[in-house]
C-alpha cells in the first residue's frame, strides 16, 4: 500500500471559501476504528483534516444522545465508528450501538436535522485504507452541506422567536 | 487543577507538519493548564524526565501529553507520571502523529487541529478522577467442560502444573470424537494408542475430578471466583461401586439398544460400557432400552452385578464446585447428511457418513476392522468418497470449510487401499484443502501411491441400482458428466457446532457466532480467551479444528490459566462501571444488557434494589452507561461529563 | 460590602491543609487589603465560596474572630463544587460573600458549661467557637467536647487538640471501630455522650455532624435532661442564595439563611420537621 | 351507555376493593372538560369514580413514580386501577421493565372511544366559562357562557385517538363496558400526523420544531406525566453530574432535552399522549415519539406495550440484522 | 400631559408601534399560530397581535424576572508571563431601560406586591428586579374575563384592583381607553389618541363601576396560616389532597408570585456566566444537599411546601401579605387538575379529623 492509491490525497479545497473551520467530531471505538484511524497514519494515507476524533471504549458506549448533543450545538458532522458486527471486542456492544445509531439516524430529519451529517460505519483495526475512504468521504459529504445551521441561537437567555423571554 | 501539556516533536515526525511550538503556546491559554512545552522525543528517557520534573516543579495534578497514538505510549506516560506521584488516569494523550501529522501535509490545518485535540485531552482531563486497582484472590482450581482431547489436553496440562481440575463430561466416557478415529492423518498413528495413555492419566491423577455423564446446569461468579452447579446424570449403576467387569452387558437381554458409540452401525445392550478402553470404565443404562426403567419386569443386570452397583430409582443429581478458571472444549458434531435429498437423505444403508466408515475400519468397532458394507456384509469393491457433505454449502446454512474433511477422506481412502488392495476409491472434491505440516503430501501419496481416483465435482445424485449405488456427477475439469457404479459411498460429513452450545454459552456469557460456535476474543491475538474474563475456549467449539490444532489449543488454554493462577489475587481494571446509588432508579436495564454479567442487584437497608457493577468482572465496555436513563452507572474514565466535555470544547 | 449582593468578591487561597482523605481545609484572605482588615464576623456565620465555572457553595468560617490572618473554611468533598475546591492549590482565586448568617449567640452563652458534640465535617463549625470560647476563657465555665468520626484517619485539626486541651477544654475523642495505635474512646458518639452523661445544669450544647447522629445525639441530650432551647446546631448546608431572596432555604416561615444558620432545638422544632 | 358503565365500575369496584389496597380511578374535577385523578380506600368514594371521554389522564403512571409503592412490603394486597387501551400499554410496557410485578395489580380494563382534548373544544366555544359539559350520544354537549353548544366528539377527540389502534385494553382482569372498535389498523392512519410532517421539506420540518420547542418553559410536565419516564426526579435534564443541559432556555437546551425524552421512550413510548396533553404551551412533544415509534415499528418491528413478555428494542440485539 | 385616550380597536397596532419608541413595550401575546393556543408577554413587535381575551398563560414575572438571566460574568485572565498565575475579574453588567407592559391584569400586577417584598424590601436588595422594578410601567386592563378558576377577590384582589398600576385600560365596544393613573405615566400618552369622548367615557365608567363590584372567588383565605399548622403534620390530608400531583413544575412557572430561582455556573475555557434560572419547589432538586441528603424528598412535602408558602411563610413573614394573587393559573395549567382553592378551603375543615 503505497501513496499512489487513488484516494491518498486529501480532496483539493474546492469548496473552502464557505467551509473554513468544518468540523466533524468522530467516536471511535477504541479497539478497531480507532486502531484502524492509526493504520491510516501509519501508512500515511491523506485525509481531510476536519475531523476530531474522541476515543470511546466500544461503540455500545455511545449514547445517540451524544450525537443529538454534537449536531444540536453546532458540529457540522458526527462520525461514529467501531468494529464490524460481530467483531466486538465486547461481542455485542456494536448490535446495540447499530440499532441505536441507526434509530436515531432514521429520527433526527424529523426534527429537522440533515441525516447526512451523521454517519455510522464499521472499519477493523486493520482497514487504515477503508477508514481513510471512510473520512474522505464523509469530510466530503460535510463540505458540500456546508455549515450546520443548527437549531437556534445558543446563549440561551434570549429566546426571541415568540418566546419573548428577555 | 494544574494540569500540564507536553507537546511532542516526534523529531520531525509531528514537528514536520504540526507547529509544535504553537501547540504548546496555544495550551498554555486554555484553562487550567500551568505549564506547557514542546519536546524532541517525550517517550524518551530524558523526555519522561521533563514530565516528571514539571509535575514536582509546577504541582501538576494532571498531564496531557499530545504526541503518538495512545495505543502506542498511553502505557509509557501512565506509568512516568505514577513514578513522578500522581495517579495514572491523571493522564491524557492527545494523538497528534497518526491522526495528525502523518496524514495530512497542510501544515496550518494540521496545527489547528492538533491544538483541539489537546484542547479536548484537557477539557476531558478536568474531569479526570484518580482510580484504584483492587485485589480479589483468586480460586486455583480450573473447571474443564469437555473430555475431548483438548479438554483432556487442557486438564492435563493444569494438573501437571499442580492445579486442581474438575473436568465435567456429558458423555459417559471421555475422548470425545478422537477417541471413536481409527487411525489419524497424516501419520496413520492408532487414535487410541495416542490418546488412551492421555484418558488413563485423567482417571489416574489425582488432582482431577472427572464428572463424566454430566451437564452444566449453571454458572455464577466471576474471573477467579466461579461457582459452578453440575448435573450428574441418572446412569442407574452406583459408579463409586462398579467395577466395570462387564457381567451386567453380558447378561442384559435388551440386546437391541442404540449403539451411539459405532454411530449405529452395531447394537449395544441397554447396559453397557461403550467401548473396552472407556474411562471411566463404568456401566451405565440407557433408560430408553432397558426393561426394567421401561415397567417390564426384569432387573437382570441387577441380579449379576457382584458388587449391587445397579440402583434403578437414581436421580439426576446436582453438585456445586468452585473455580477460578474455566476451559470450554466442548468440540463439535457432525452434520446429519439426511439433509440432502440427492443423496438418498439417509435411507441408503450403504451411503455411511465419514464417522461411520471410522468405525468400520476400526478394531474395536461392530466388524472388527473389516471392512464390509452395512446392507449385506459384503466387502466393497468400488467405494466413492464425497467431499463436503455439509461444508461450503450456503443452501444448508454452512457456507464455511470445516477443515478436516479432505484430510479424513485421504486418509481413509488410503486405509482402504490397505485393507482391501484390489478396491477402487474415488473421491469427489470440489477443492482440496490440505494446508498443514506434510498434508497436501499425505493427499498426493492417496492418488499417486494407493491409485485414489479425485475427481473434481459436485454429486448432483445417488441411486441404487441392483445392489450397487450410481454415484452420479460431473467432472468439471474435463467437463463431462461421470457415472460412477459404488459398493459404498461414504460421506465427507462437515463439521457443526456441538449440540446446545449456545445455551451453554449463555450460563458462560460468552458469545457465538452464527454457526454456535463460540466467539474468541480476537481472532489473532486472543484466539483463546474469550470476552468473559476467565473462560477460555479450546478446540472444535470455537471452530472446525484437527486434532494437532484442538491440542495445541487446549495447551494454550491452559497456559492462560497457569498465567492467572500464577498469581494470588488480581488487580482489577478500575476502568469500569461504577453505580452511583443515589441516582440509580432501580430500572435494571444495565444488568439486562451487560455483556459480562457484571451487574448484579445489591439489597440496601428497607429492601431497596440498587444495581451494583462487579469490578472483576465488568470489561469496560460502557453499554451500561449508554443504557442508563438517568446516567447513575457511569463507566470510569469514560463517563458522560468527560466525553461530554471533550465534545463542549469542540462545539465552542 | 458592595451593593450588589450576589457579588463575591475576590480572595486568594493561602494555604491548604489537608484534614482526612475527602477533607481539606483552605485558609483564604480578601484581595483587597482594607476590607480583610475591616471584615469583622460572629462565630457560626458563613461565607459563600465561588469556584467559578462551578458554582458556589456554603461553609462556616471556622476561625475565630479574635484570629484574622485568614479566614479558614473546611469543606468536605461531596458534590459539584467541593469536588472542584479540592482541586485548588494555594495562590488561586476563589470568590467569597461573606459574612452571612446569624452565627452563634455566644454572648448568651457566656456564664455557662458548654458541650460541644461534634461528627466528622460537623466540628468545622464548632471549631471557630470553641477557639473564641478558648480565647475567652473566663467567660465561660467547663467546656467539654465530644468529637468522633469513623476513624482516626477521618479526624480533623487532630494537629490543634493539643493546643484545645491547654486552652482549657475536657476533650473526648472517639472513633467508630478499634484502629491500631489509637488510644482514645471507641464508639459512636450519641453512645459516648451517654457514657459521659455531662450534667444539662446551666448548659449549652451545640452540636453538629451528619443527621443521623444528630438524630441521636438529640435523643441522648433529651435523655440526660436538656431543654430543647439549650441544645443548638447550625444548617448551613441547607443555605443557597444566603441572602434570602432565592426562596430555597426556607424551613417553614424560616428562611436558614436570613434567621439562621444556627437555631436552637427548640426554633427548628417550630419550624416543621423538614429537616 | 355511558352511566350503565359508570354503574357497572362501581359494582365492581365495591367487590373488589376489601381486596385491594386502593383504587385508583378517574372523578370529576374542578374542570368540565377533564378529571382528576382519585385514589380511593374508603368504599364511601367510590361512587365519585367516573369514566368516559373527560377521562384523559393516564393513571398508570402512579404505580411507580415516588412515593407510590417504594418499599411495599411483599404481602401487601394489589392496587386497583383504570386503564383504558392506551393506558394499558403503559402498564404492559412497566410489567415488562419489572416496575410492576402483575399480579400487584388489579387491572379494570375501559374500553375507549377517544378522549376529549379540551383545546380543541377551546377553539370552537372559546375559552369562557365552560360551566358544564355531558356526552351525549356523539356529542358533546357544553354550556359557557350561557350558550349551549353541540358539537361532534369527532372533531374534539385527542390527537392521538384519531389514530388509535388499541382501544381495548391489551390486559385487564375485567372488562368495563362494551369493546370499541379501532379506528386505525394501519400504520399510514396511526402515524398520519408524522408523515404529514415528515412530508415536508426539512427546512420547514425545522422551522416548525423551533417554533414549537420555542415555548417549552422546560417545567417538565411531559416528563413528569410520561408513565415510562421512570428517572423522574434523577432524570439528566436536571443534574450536574453528568451536565447533558444547562439552566439556560435557548432552543439548543430545550430541543437536546426533547432528544432525551424520546431517546430515552424509544422502543419504550406506548403513545398515551399524555406528555403533549400536559404541556402547558401546547406543544405537540407526542409526536416526536410518534415518530420513533414508527421508526421502530418499521426497522425492528416492535411496537411497546403489547406484550408483556417482550423486550424494548433498543434494550436487545439481533447479529442477524445486517441490513439495518 | 394627557390624561385618558381613546383607542380605536383598529387603531391599537399603530397606537402600540409608536408607543414602542417611547418606551420597551411588552405585550400579551398568542405564542403560537393558534387563537385558543397558550399565550404570554413578549416584546411588541409591530403586526404582532395583542390577546385581551383571556388572561395569558404564562404570567409578566418575566418581565421583571427572567427565566435565565445573567448574574456575573467572569473571566480568568493568564499573565503572559507564568499561566500560573491566573487572575480572576467578576463583573455585574446590569441594564434596566424604561418598560411598559401594556395589557397587564390586576392580578399580576398585585402579585408584585410578593416580589416586591422579597426583591427589593428585605435586608438584602436585589439590584437586577428592583432596578427593573423601578423602571416599568404597567397599563392594566380592567379584567372583565374571569372565569371558574379565577379568585383574585379572595386574596385580597379585585378585576378592577388598579393598585400598582400606572394607567388602566378599559376595553369598550369599539375600543380602549387608556388612563393614565400616575404621573410619570402621563407623558407616555401625549400624542397616541384624542380624549374620548363623553359617552364612551360615560361607558367605561360604567364598566368599571360594575367591574369593581364583581366579587371574583369564594375563597375565604382568613385562618388559613393558623390552619395550615396544624395541618402540617396531618399527612394524610396531604396525601389525600396531592396524591394525583406529578411534581413538575407547571404551577410554579405559570404563576406570577413563584419567585423561587437556582444560580448556576456556565464556563467556557476561562471565560463564563453565573446565571439565575427560575427554580420549583416542586422539584426534587430544589432542596437537594451536595450530600444527598433532601429535606423534602416527596411530592406530598413539596407541594405543602408551596400551599404553606403561599398562605401561611410569606403571611407570617410579610405582615399577613398572601403569596398568591388569585389568577388560577395554577389550576388552569395542571395537568391533574389540582386546585389550590380546594386545597386551601379544606385546611380549616375538621382539622381534627
Amino acid at each position: 500500500m503505497t501513496d499512489s492509491s487513488p484516494r491518498s490525497s486529501a480532496p483539493a479545497d474546492q469548496t473552502a471559501a464557505n467551509t473554513q473551520g468544518i468540523k466533524i467530531v468522530g467516536f471511535l471505538c477504541n479497539w478497531c476504528s480507532y486502531g484502524g484511524a492509526d493504520t491510516a497514519g501509519v501508512c500515511r494515507f491523506k485525509q481531510p483534516t476536519d475531523l476530531r476524533i474522541v476515543r470511546i471504549p466500544c461503540t455500545g458506549r455511545m449514547d445517540p444522545l451524544f450525537v443529538a448533543k454534537s449536531l444540536i450545538y453546532g458540529m457540522d458532522g458526527v462520525l461514529v465508528s467501531g468494529c464490524h458486527p460481530r467483531d466486538c471486542h465486547y461481542a455485542v456492544g456494536n448490535f446495540y450501538a447499530r440499532r441505536r445509531m441507526e434509530a436515531l439516524k432514521l429520527f433526527l430529519p424529523f426534527m429537522g436535522i440533515d441525516t447526512r451529517r451523521f454517519r455510522y460505519t464499521w472499519v477493523s483495526a486493520s482497514e487504515g485504507q477503508q477508514w481513510q475512504k471512510v473520512v474522505t468521504e464523509f469530510s466530503e459529504e460535510i463540505h458540500r452541506l456546508g455549515p450546520n445551521p443548527g437549531v437556534g441561537p445558543r446563549s440561551g437567555e434570549n429566546s426571541k422567536i415568540s418566546n419573548g423571554l428577555r | 487543577m494544574r494540569i500540564g501539556v507536553f507537546v511532542c516533536n516526534c523529531g520531525t515526525n509531528i514537528a514536520g507538519t504540526v507547529d509544535t511550538k504553537r501547540v504548546a503556546s496555544e495550551a498554555l491559554s486554555f484553562a487550567d493548564v500551568v505549564y506547557a512545552t514542546n519536546y524532541m522525543y517525550t517517550c524518551s528517557e530524558p523526555g519522561q524526565q521533563e514530565i516528571q520534573r514539571a509535575i514536582g516543579e509546577h504541582g501538576l495534578q494532571g498531564v496531557v501529553v499530545a504526541a503518538c497514538s495512545p495505543r502506542m505510549h498511553e502505557p509509557t506516560f501512565r506509568r512516568a507520571v505514577e513514578k513522578a506521584g500522581l495517579n495514572r488516569y491523571m493522564f491524557e494523550m492527545a494523538n497528534i502523529r497518526e491522526h495528525v501529522s502523518w496524514i495530512g501535509n497542510d501544515r496550518e490545518a494540521n496545527t489547528q487541529k492538533a491544538i483541539d485535540l489537546v484542547r479536548m485531552a484537557v477539557a476531558k482531563l478536568r474531569f479526570n478522577n484518580p482510580l484504584f486497582s483492587s485485589k480479589m484472590p483468586v480460586n486455583k482450581r480450573l473447571l474443564v467442560i469437555g473430555g475431548g482431547v483438548a479438554g483432556i489436553q487442557a486438564a492435563l496440562d493444569c494438573a501437571d502444573g499442580g492445579m486442581d481440575v474438575v473436568m465435567v463430561e456429558r458423555k459417559q466416557y471421555i475422548g470425545g470424537k478422537m477417541a471413536k478415529l481409527d487411525k489419524t492423518f497424516p501419520t496413520i498413528d492408532c487414535s487410541s494408542c495416542i490418546l488412551g495413555p492421555k484418558m488413563v492419566d485423567v482417571s489416574q491423577k489425582e488432582n482431577i475430578t472427572l464428572y463424566a455423564a454430566s451437564e452444566i446446569e449453571s454458572i455464577s461468579g466471576y474471573i477467579g471466583n466461579f461457582t459452578v452447579q453440575i448435573r450428574k446424570k441418572a446412569t442407574y449403576v452406583n459408579w463409586e461401586a462398579c467395577t466395570g467387569c462387564g457381567l451386567c452387558t453380558e447378561k442384559c437381554p435388551s440386546k437391541k439398544a442404540a449403539d451411539y458409540f459405532n454411530e449405529g452401525l452395531g447394537a449395544a445392550r441397554a447396559i453397557n460400557i461403550p467401548f473396552p478402553q472407556a474411562i471411566p470404565k463404568k456401566a451405565a443404562i440407557d433408560a430408553q432400552f432397558c426393561r426394567q426403567l421401561n415397567g417390564k419386569k426384569c432387573g437382570v443386570c441387577a441380579k449379576v452385578c457382584p458388587v449391587q452397583a445397579v440402583d434403578f430409582e437414581m436421580k439426576d443429581s446436582i453438585v456445586t464446585e468452585q473455580v477460578g478458571a474455566i476451559i470450554v472444549a466442548t468440540g463439535y458434531d457432525l452434520f446429519d447428511h439426511s439433509a440432502y435429498g440427492e443423496y438418498g437423505a439417509g435411507r441408503y444403508p450403504d451411503v455411511i457418513s465419514g464417522i461411520q466408515y471410522e468405525r468400520i475400519l476400526s478394531a474395536s468397532g461392530p466388524y472388527g476392522g473389516h471392512i464390509r458394507r452395512p446392507s449385506d456384509g459384503k466387502e466393497p469393491k468400488d467405494i466413492v468418497f464425497i467431499s463436503c457433505v455439509g461444508s461450503r454449502d450456503a443452501s444448508v446454512g454452512r457456507p464455511y470449510c470445516s477443515g478436516i474433511c479432505c484430510m479424513y477422506i485421504a486418509k481413509q481412502a488410503i486405509l482402504t487401499r490397505d485393507h482391501l488392495p484390489e478396491s477402487n476409491s474415488y473421491v469427489f472434491y470440489m477443492d482440496i484443502r490440505s494446508p498443514g505440516k506434510n498434508y497436501d503430501e499425505f493427499v498426493r501419496r492417496a492418488q499417486e501411491e494407493y491409485g485414489v481416483q479425485y475427481i473434481r465435482g459436485r454429486v448432483g445424485k445417488i441411486y441404487p441400482r441392483g445392489d450397487r449405488m450410481v454415484v452420479q456427477g460431473a467432472d468439471t475439469l474435463l467437463g463431462v458428466q461421470v457415472e460412477v457404479e459404488a459398493d459404498l459411498v461414504v460421506l465427507a460429513t462437515g463439521v457443526e457446532s456441538s449440540a446446545g452450545a449456545g445455551e451453554l454459552a449463555e450460563k458462560l456469557r460468552i458469545s457465538y457466532d452464527q454457526y454456535g460456535f463460540y466467539m474468541e476474543s480476537h481472532p489473532k491475538l486472543r484466539p483463546v480467551e474469550t470476552n468473559t474474563a476467565g473462560v477460555y475456549l479450546a478446540g472444535a467449539c470455537q471452530g472446525p479444528k484437527d486434532i494437532p490444532s484442538s491440542v495445541a489449543q487446549g495447551s494454550a488454554a491452559a497456559s492462560k490459566v497457569q498465567s492467572l493462577f500464577a498469581h494470588d489475587t488480581i488487580e482489577t481494571n478500575p476502568q469500569v462501571a461504577l453505580v452511583n446509588e443515589r441516582t440509580c432508579i432501580s430500572c435494571g436495564k444495565c444488568i439486562q444488557v451487560c455483556p459480562f454479567g457484571a451487574i448484579q442487584w445489591k439489597e440496601l437497608r428497607g429492601g431497596i434494589k440498587k444495581a451494583e457493577v462487579l469490578p472483576t468482572v465488568c470489561q469496560g465496555c460502557g453499554v451500561c452507561n449508554a443504557t442508563c436513563p438517568p446516567k447513575a452507572i457511569q463507566l470510569q474514565h469514560a463517563t458522560d461529563n468527560q466525553i461530554l466535555a471533550e465534545v463542549n470544547e469542540l462545539c465552542a | 460590602m458592595n451593593n450588589n449582593p450576589y457579588l463575591p468578591e475576590l480572595a486568594t487561597i493561602q494555604e491548604i491543609i489537608t484534614e482526612t482523605g475527602n477533607i481539606r481545609t483552605l485558609r483564604i484572605t480578601l484581595n483587597d487589603k482594607d476590607r480583610m482588615e475591616r471584615f469583622t464576623f460572629r462565630p457560626g456565620q458563613v461565607g459563600q465560596i465561588s469556584v467559578f465555572g462551578t458554582g458556589e457553595s456554603t461553609f462556616v468560617i471556622n476561625s475565630p474572630p479574635t484570629r484574622k490572618d485568614y479566614l479558614q473554611f473546611s469543606v468536605m468533598k461531596a458534590g459539584e463544587v467541593t469536588s472542584r475546591i479540592h482541586q485548588l492549590n494555594a495562590g488561586d482565586q476563589v470568590g467569597l460573600r461573606a459574612p452571612l448568617g446569624n452565627g452563634f449567640g455566644f454572648d448568651e452563652m457566656k456564664g455557662h458549661d458548654i458541650l460541644f458534640v461534634g461528627g466528622g465535617i460537623g466540628m468545622a463549625p464548632l471549631r471557630t467557637l470553641l477557639l473564641y470560647m478558648i480565647d475567652n476563657r473566663a467567660d465561660y465555665g467547663d467546656i467539654t467536647v465530644i468529637y468522633g468520626a469513623r476513624s482516626p484517619k477521618d479526624m480533623c485539626y487532630t494537629y490543634e487538640f493539643e493546643e484545645w486541651r491547654a486552652g482549657g477544654v475536657n476533650l473526648i475523642l472517639t472513633v467508630d471501630a478499634e484502629f491500631p495505635g489509637w488510644k482514645e474512646r471507641v464508639g459512636f458518639v450519641p453512645t459516648v455522650l451517654s457514657e459521659v452523661a455531662p450534667s444539662p445544669n446551666n448548659r449549652i450544647a451545640v452540636v453538629c455532624g451528619p443527621p443521623i447522629m444528630i438524630k441521636f445525639v438529640l435523643f441522648g441530650l433529651t435523655e440526660l435532661g436538656f431543654e430543647d432551647q439549650q441544645i443548638i446546631t447550625t444548617l448551613e448546608k441547607r443555605m443557597k442564595c444566603g441572602i434570602g431572596i432565592c426562596g430555597r432555604c426556607n424551613a417553614g416561615s424560616k428562611y436558614v439563611c436570613l434567621d439562621g444558620p444556627v437555631f436552637s432545638y427548640d426554633q427548628i422544632r417550630a419550624m416543621g420537621g423538614e429537616l | 351507555m355511558l352511566e350503565t358503565d359508570r354503574i357497572q365500575l362501581h359494582k365492581l369496584v365495591e367487590e373488589a376493593l376489601p381486596e385491594l389496597d386502593m383504587m385508583i380511578g378517574w372523578t370529576e374535577s374542578c374542570d368540565p372538560l377533564q378529571t382528576t385523578p382519585v385514589f380511593i380506600r374508603d368504599a364511601k368514594l367510590i361512587s365519585k369514580l367516573t369514566l368516559g371521554p373527560f377521562c384523559s389522564q393516564n393513571l398508570a403512571g402512579y404505580l411507580v413514580k415516588p412515593p407510590a409503592l417504594e418499599s411495599v412490603p411483599k404481602d401487601a394486597k394489589p392496587i386497583g386501577i383504570c386503564v383504558k387501551g392506551c393506558d394499558s400499554r403503559s402498564l404492559v410496557a412497566l410489567i415488562q421493565e419489572k416496575f410492576i410485578s402483575r399480579d400487584r395489580v388489579r387491572i379494570f380494563g375501559i374500553p375507549c372511544r377517544g378522549t376529549i382534548d379540551w383545546r380543541k373544544v377551546a377553539q370552537r366555544v372559546g375559552l369562557s366559562d365552560v360551566k358544564s359539559a355531558t356526552v351525549e350520544d356523539d356529542f358533546l354537549v357544553i354550556d359557557a357562557s350561557g350558550t349551549t353548544h353541540r358539537i361532534g366528539l369527532e372533531d374534539v377527540l385527542a390527537r392521538k385517538c384519531l389514530g388509535c389502534r388499541y382501544p381495548n385494553p391489551i390486559i385487564q382482569d375485567v372488562l368495563v363496558g362494551q369493546v370499541a372498535t379501532p379506528r386505525s389498523s394501519s400504520l399510514e392512519t396511526t402515524y398520519r400526523d408524522v408523515d404529514a410532517l415528515d412530508n415536508k421539506p426539512i427546512e420547514e420540518r425545522l422551522a416548525f420544531w423551533q417554533s414549537e420547542l420555542d415555548r417549552c418553559i422546560r417545567c417538565y410536565a411531559c416528563r413528569n406525566a410520561c408513565p415510562l419516564c421512570v428517572c423522574q426526579d434523577k432524570c439528566i435534564a436536571e443534574t450536574r453530574e453528568p451536565r447533558w443541559l444547562t439552566q439556560r432556555v435557548g432552543l439548543p437546551e430545550k430541543f437536546l432535552f426533547h432528544f432525551i425524552h424520546a431517546m430515552h421512550l424509544a422502543g419504550r413510548c406506548t403513545g398515551c399522549g399524555e406528555c403533549e396533553r400536559v404541556c402547558p404551551m401546547d406543544i405537540p412533544v407526542t409526536l416526536i415519539k410518534e415518530k420513533l415509534n414508527k421508526i421502530m415499528e418499521e426497522m425492528l418491528g416492535y411496537s411497546a406495550g403489547l406484550d408483556p413478555d417482550g423486550v424494548p428494542p433498543l434494550l436487545t440485539f439481533n447479529p442477524g440484522e445486517t441490513e439495518i | 400631559m394627557a390624561v385618558k385616550i381613546f383607542i380605536a380597536t383598529d387603531r391599537l397596532d399603530s397606537v402600540l408601534e409608536k408607543l414602542s419608541t417611547k418606551i420597551d413595550l411588552w405585550i400579551p401575546a398568542l405564542l403560537k399560530d393558534d387563537k385558543s393556543g397558550p399565550t404570554g408577554f413578549v416584546p411588541y413587535e409591530p403586526g404582532k397581535a395583542v390577546a385581551f381575551d383571556r388572561q395569558t398563560t404564562m404570567s409578566l414575572k418575566k418581565v421583571l424576572l427572567p427565566q435565565v438571566e445573567t448574574l456575573l460574568r467572569f473571566e480568568y485572565r493568564k499573565e503572559p508571563e507564568g499561566a500560573i498565575n491566573s487572575t480572576l475579574a467578576v463583573e455585574d453588567r446590569r441594564e434596566a431601560r424604561p418598560t411598559l407592559v401594556f395589557g397587564a391584569r390586576p392580578c399580576d400586577v398585585r402579585a408584585l406586591t410578593t416580589l416586591d417584598r422579597v426583591f427589593s424590601n428585605g435586608p438584602y436588595v436585589d439590584p437586577y428586579y428592583t432596578e427593573r422594578r423601578k423602571n416599568t410601567l404597567f397599563a392594566t386592563l380592567v379584567c372583565r374575563q374571569t372565569d371558574a378558576k379565577c379568585f383574585c377577590s379572595s386574596v385580597g384582589g379585585g378585576p378592577a384592583d388598579m393598585e400598582g398600576s400606572h394607567l388602566r385600560i378599559v376595553r369598550t365596544d369599539d375600543g380602549y381607553i387608556v388612563e393614565a393613573l400616575t404621573k410619570e405615566a402621563q407623558s407616555l400618552l401625549d400624542n397616541l389618541g384624542d380624549a374620548p369622548d363623553a359617552s364612551r367615557e360615560k361607558q367605561a365608567a360604567e364598566i368599571v363601576e360594575e367591574v369593581s363590584r364583581r366579587r371574583v372567588g369564594d375563597l375565604d383565605t382568613e385562618g388559613s396560616a393558623e390552619a395550615f399548622r396544624k395541618r402540617f403534620e396531618q399527612t394524610d390530608y396531604w396525601v389525600q389532597m396531592v396524591s394525583q400531583c406529578l411534581s413538575c413544575g407547571v404551577c410554579t412557572y405559570v404563576c406570577p408570585t413563584c419567585y423561587c430561582f437556582s444560580i448556576t455556573d456556565e464556563a467556557e475555557n476561562l471565560k463564563g456566566e453565573r446565571l439565575r434560572s427560575w427554580d420549583s419547589c416542586m422539584f426534587y432538586h430544589y432542596t437537594l444537599e451536595a450530600s444527598g441528603h433532601n429535606p423534602r424528598p416527596t411530592k406530598l412535602e413539596r407541594y405543602r411546601n408551596r400551599v404553606g408558602h403561599k398562605f401561611s411563610y410569606i403571611p407570617e413573614r410579610y405582615e399577613g401579605l398572601l403569596g398568591c394573587c388569585g389568577c388560577g393559573r395554577c389550576i388552569r395549567s395542571c395537568p391533574v387538575s389540582i386546585d389550590i382553592r380546594q386545597v386551601v378551603g379544606h385546611l380549616k375543615e375538621n382539622t381534627n379529623e
